[in-house]
């Protein structure tokens, strides 16, 4: 398995022949892609749940508030 | 009462008509994008260089970009007049192909702003000092690849026609669709200077005119429908 | 095409109602306008659609002409879905909405020389009659931006004297109208459904024709 | 044939197979990007021309080739929009073309810092490929401020419908032209491109390995965007609020 390695050393390996910058900046993009596609996605769920949970228990208070204002009108009739 | 419907091909005459009408009773919408080629195309000397080697180098380039820019900015008001005062319902709601009414709207705006254009290309391309034998094929070119432009044009104006604010979304859509007209109409003009006969490419641009003549209006029609909606 | 006409009423099937909508439902901006709508036009019958601002009348009537497709539901004309025969239907059509398709530019014989023409064969006597019932004798030659928006409205009335189309579809046609205007159009209305055509109309107006009948919205 | 379309485009039934999926989907995504960057990083021997350069190309090719997707999968959600009028078709489309963009934006950035090594120049015109997907983008682009430009969801997803055709025969179409204007205009080009064709059978394998990954990487971006979108649209439905109470 480690015959298959193409670098002797770890310097070797980030030198790249010559081309580090080039072989690693591509990688990072790359990475940098990957990652924010993933996070972001899964960050706007979270806010979209946070958001529609809050409204959800608004509204509900909100029907409970005229359920109740409700009930006040019978009882004073 | 005579009842008899109009054949489709009265209801095209009387739309072309109309919109001719309509061209020369708003000249301002006429005359402005045709100035603006004109100016755009004396600007490129003052920016670039007044020597004729150089210009005459990049004349078929810069008149063919000019033209996109200035069919750009004259197609706004294609239907957006009628779709203000409601003509463009009653378009969408008349017996005859929505197609045919595309189509006569297209050429008449290709008659009045598109055509101009191509007529005044040799004045222009002289004094940008195109070699001479050059002029035939620019001036083909360009009747062949305006009626492109106009008609794909119109598929995005009828998309934004909706649009309170459209801003540079019509260039932002358009322009980039103009690339295979532009490719075609520039390399005729090169390969006419290179003593090559130019006659393949703009067979090949007439090929592109017949794919839009029969697509385009299609997309259009379904795209006023959309904006209508 | 055979002539279509109100006085020579139709050779289908009588007892189909001209234009029948059933279980229309209808949401703009995640609010229901209306659901399970269902409503019946015959000839010789006028329905007015009554509702509060934003209940969905000019949505409905849009959606019946066929400019907007949003909606679930089905239309028929004369008992047939209204997809399939759009020519048949257009032609017996005339819708004139909030915009009444009156272009500025153009004089009002040059608008209707157009819009006539989309439709059926007119001859310019017509055209000019018509203009002069509606009141617009001697504007026939200025352009529209000089009319005001009554007299515009005018030449797009024009068109109901001049086209024989069966059902006439009229988004608050009274709005910019002034006394003699309203009658005039009253008249027209009651003058169509005797002759066994057909309308739609929204207005806040209160129209006294017998042959009326309401559906409200919202 | 409507019903039972619809029903299978029904946005519940896509969030709860979805829900199952995404999970395998992640996994196998990890596994192939990782076994991917580790072999082209490590193990993949050196073209004999471009040297350690030739390890941008896995990710190049791989990401360039995905990027070729778009424009089809959003011309054909449009026709599924505009005929069938299924939600779900647009909901996938209103979320690819920013995805596309971004593949696409990352094409050009990895072609150009290949470029600036085979070729000594950062950007070529010469090369029909790049110009294409320089094109495309605009086109997507273009695409995405039609999107955020019409207020009423149902008008948008049916313009975007057709402008994703249209910009379909249109990609097509400047692909051709500008392979074409490419061949009368090779005086200038120092490199062809055919040296980036692979040297040999591990070549060609690390780069379906990346390929299958970037593509499982698309679809697992694509799906979590269109639930989101779900949550979003269905908010009102019955299951999204119990989903909600849940979470």
């Amino acid at each position: 398995m480690l015959d298959a390695l193409q670098f002797s050393s770890f310097s070797e390996f980030i030198d790249m022949g010559g081309y580090a910058f080039n072989v690693w900046s591509v990688y990072g993009l790359f990475a940098l892609f990957v990652a924010v596609n993933l996070i972001m996605p899964v960050r706007k769920r979270k806010q979209i749940l946070r958001e529609q949970k809050r409204r959800l228990s608004f509204s509900e208070s909100e029907n409970n508030d005229e359920i109740n204002s409700n009930n006040n009108e019978e009882g004073l009739d | 009462m005579a009842a008899e419907q109009t054949s489709t091909l009265t209801a095209f005459y009387a739309t072309l008509k109309r919109d001719l009408l309509i061209a020369f009773k708003r000249k301002n919408d006429v005359v402005n994008p045709f100035m603006f080629f004109v100016i755009v195309v004396s600007l490129f000397p003052i920016g670039i260089s007044p020597e004729s080697d150089r210009l005459s180098e990049i004349a078929a380039g810069v008149i063919w970009i000019s033209v996109l820019l200035a069919s750009m900015l004259s197609m706004d008001n294609l239907y957006r007049a009628d779709y203000e005062d409601g003509s463009l319902e009653q378009l969408l709601l008349s017996p005859h192909p929505l197609f045919f009414m595309v189509l006569a709207k297209n050429l008449s705006h290709w008659l009045v702003s598109g055509l101009p254009v191509v007529l005044v290309s040799p004045l222009l391309a002289y004094m940008l000092n195109l070699p001479e034998e050059a002029y035939t094929t620019l001036f083909c070119s360009l009747l062949i690849g305006t009626p492109i432009m106009s008609l794909v044009g119109s598929i995005a104006v009828a998309l934004t026609v909706g649009l309170g604010s459209r801003g540079l979304i019509l260039a932002v859509i358009t322009l980039p669709m103009s690339v295979p007209v532009l490719i075609f109409g520039t390399l005729s003009v090169q390969a006419t200077l290179n003593a090559a006969s130019p006659i393949g490419l703009l067979a090949i641009m007439l090929a592109m005119l017949a794919v839009a003549v029969s697509l385009a209006p299609l997309a259009s029609a379904a795209a006023l429908r959309i904006s209508v909606n | 095409m055979p002539p279509v006409t109100p006085e020579s009423p139709v050779d289908k099937v009588a007892d189909k109602p001209m234009l029948r909508a059933s279980n229309l439902f209808c949401e703009r901006d995640e609010r229901v306008l209306f659901s399970g709508l269902d409503l019946e036009l015959s000839e010789g019958q006028i329905l007015q659609l009554q509702g509060s601002n934003g209940s969905g009348k000019t949505t409905l009537m849009r959606i019946l002409c066929g400019l907007n497709d949003s909606y679930e539901g089905q239309i028929s004309w004369y008992g047939e879905a209204i997809e399939e025969q759009t020519a048949s239907f257009f032609s017996s059509l005339l819708y004139i909405g909030h915009r009444v398709g009156v272009s500025k530019a153009l004089t009002p014989l040059e608008n209707l020389r157009w819009s006539c023409s989309l439709r059926q064969q007119t001859s310019e006597e017509e055209i000019l009659k018509a203009l002069a019932e509606v009141g617009l004798r001697g504007f026939e030659e200025s352009p529209c931006y000089t009319l005001s928006a009554g007299q515009q409205q005018r030449v797009s009335l024009a068109r109901l004297l001049i086209n024989p189309a069966r059902l006439w579809i009229l988004d608050e046609p009274f709005t910019t109208l002034d006394k003699k205007g309203v009658d005039l159009l009253e008249t027209l209305l009651q003058a169509h459904v005797k002759a066994g055509g057909a309308v739609m109309v929204t207005t806040h107006h209160k129209l006294d024709i017998p042959e009326l009948s309401i559906l409200s919205l919202g | 044939m409507w019903l039972w379309f619809s029903k299978l485009g029904s946005p519940k039934w896509f969030y709860d197979l979805s829900g199952k999926w995404l999970p395998w989907l992640i996994g196998a995504m990890v596994i192939f990007l990782t076994v991917g960057i580790v072999w082209a990083l490590l193990f993949l021997p050196p073209d004999y021309q471009q040297g350690h350069t030739s390890r941008i190309l896995i990710i190049h090719v791989a990401v360039a080739g995905t990027s070729l997707v778009f424009f089809p999968l959003m011309a054909v959600a449009g026709v599924i929009t505009m005929v069938w009028r299924m939600k779900l078709a647009d909901m996938v489309a209103k979320n690819a073309a920013p995805i596309g963009a971004w593949f696409s934006f990352l094409t050009l950035a990895t072609g150009s810092i290949w470029g600036s090594v085979s070729w000594g120049t950062w950007w070529e015109w010469t090369d029909a490929r790049l110009v294409t997907m320089l094109f495309q983008f605009f086109l997507l682009l273009g695409v995405i401020s039609l999107r955020s430009a019409l207020e009423d969801p149902d008008k948008a997803a049916k313009a975007c419908a057709l402008l994703s055709i249209v910009g379909l025969i249109n990609v097509i179409a400047i692909k051709y032209s500008v392979e074409f204007w490419n061949t009368l205009h090779q005086v200038s080009s120092s490199v062809s491109f055919s040296s980036d064709s692979p040297n040999g059978p591990e070549f060609l394998i690390a780069i379906i390995i990346m390929l299958i990954a970037v593509y499982l990487f698309l679809s697992v971006c694509l799906i979590m965007a269109t639930r989101n979108e779900i949550l979003q649209r269905e908010r009102r439905s019955q299951w999204v609020q119990n989903l909600v109470r849940l979470s």
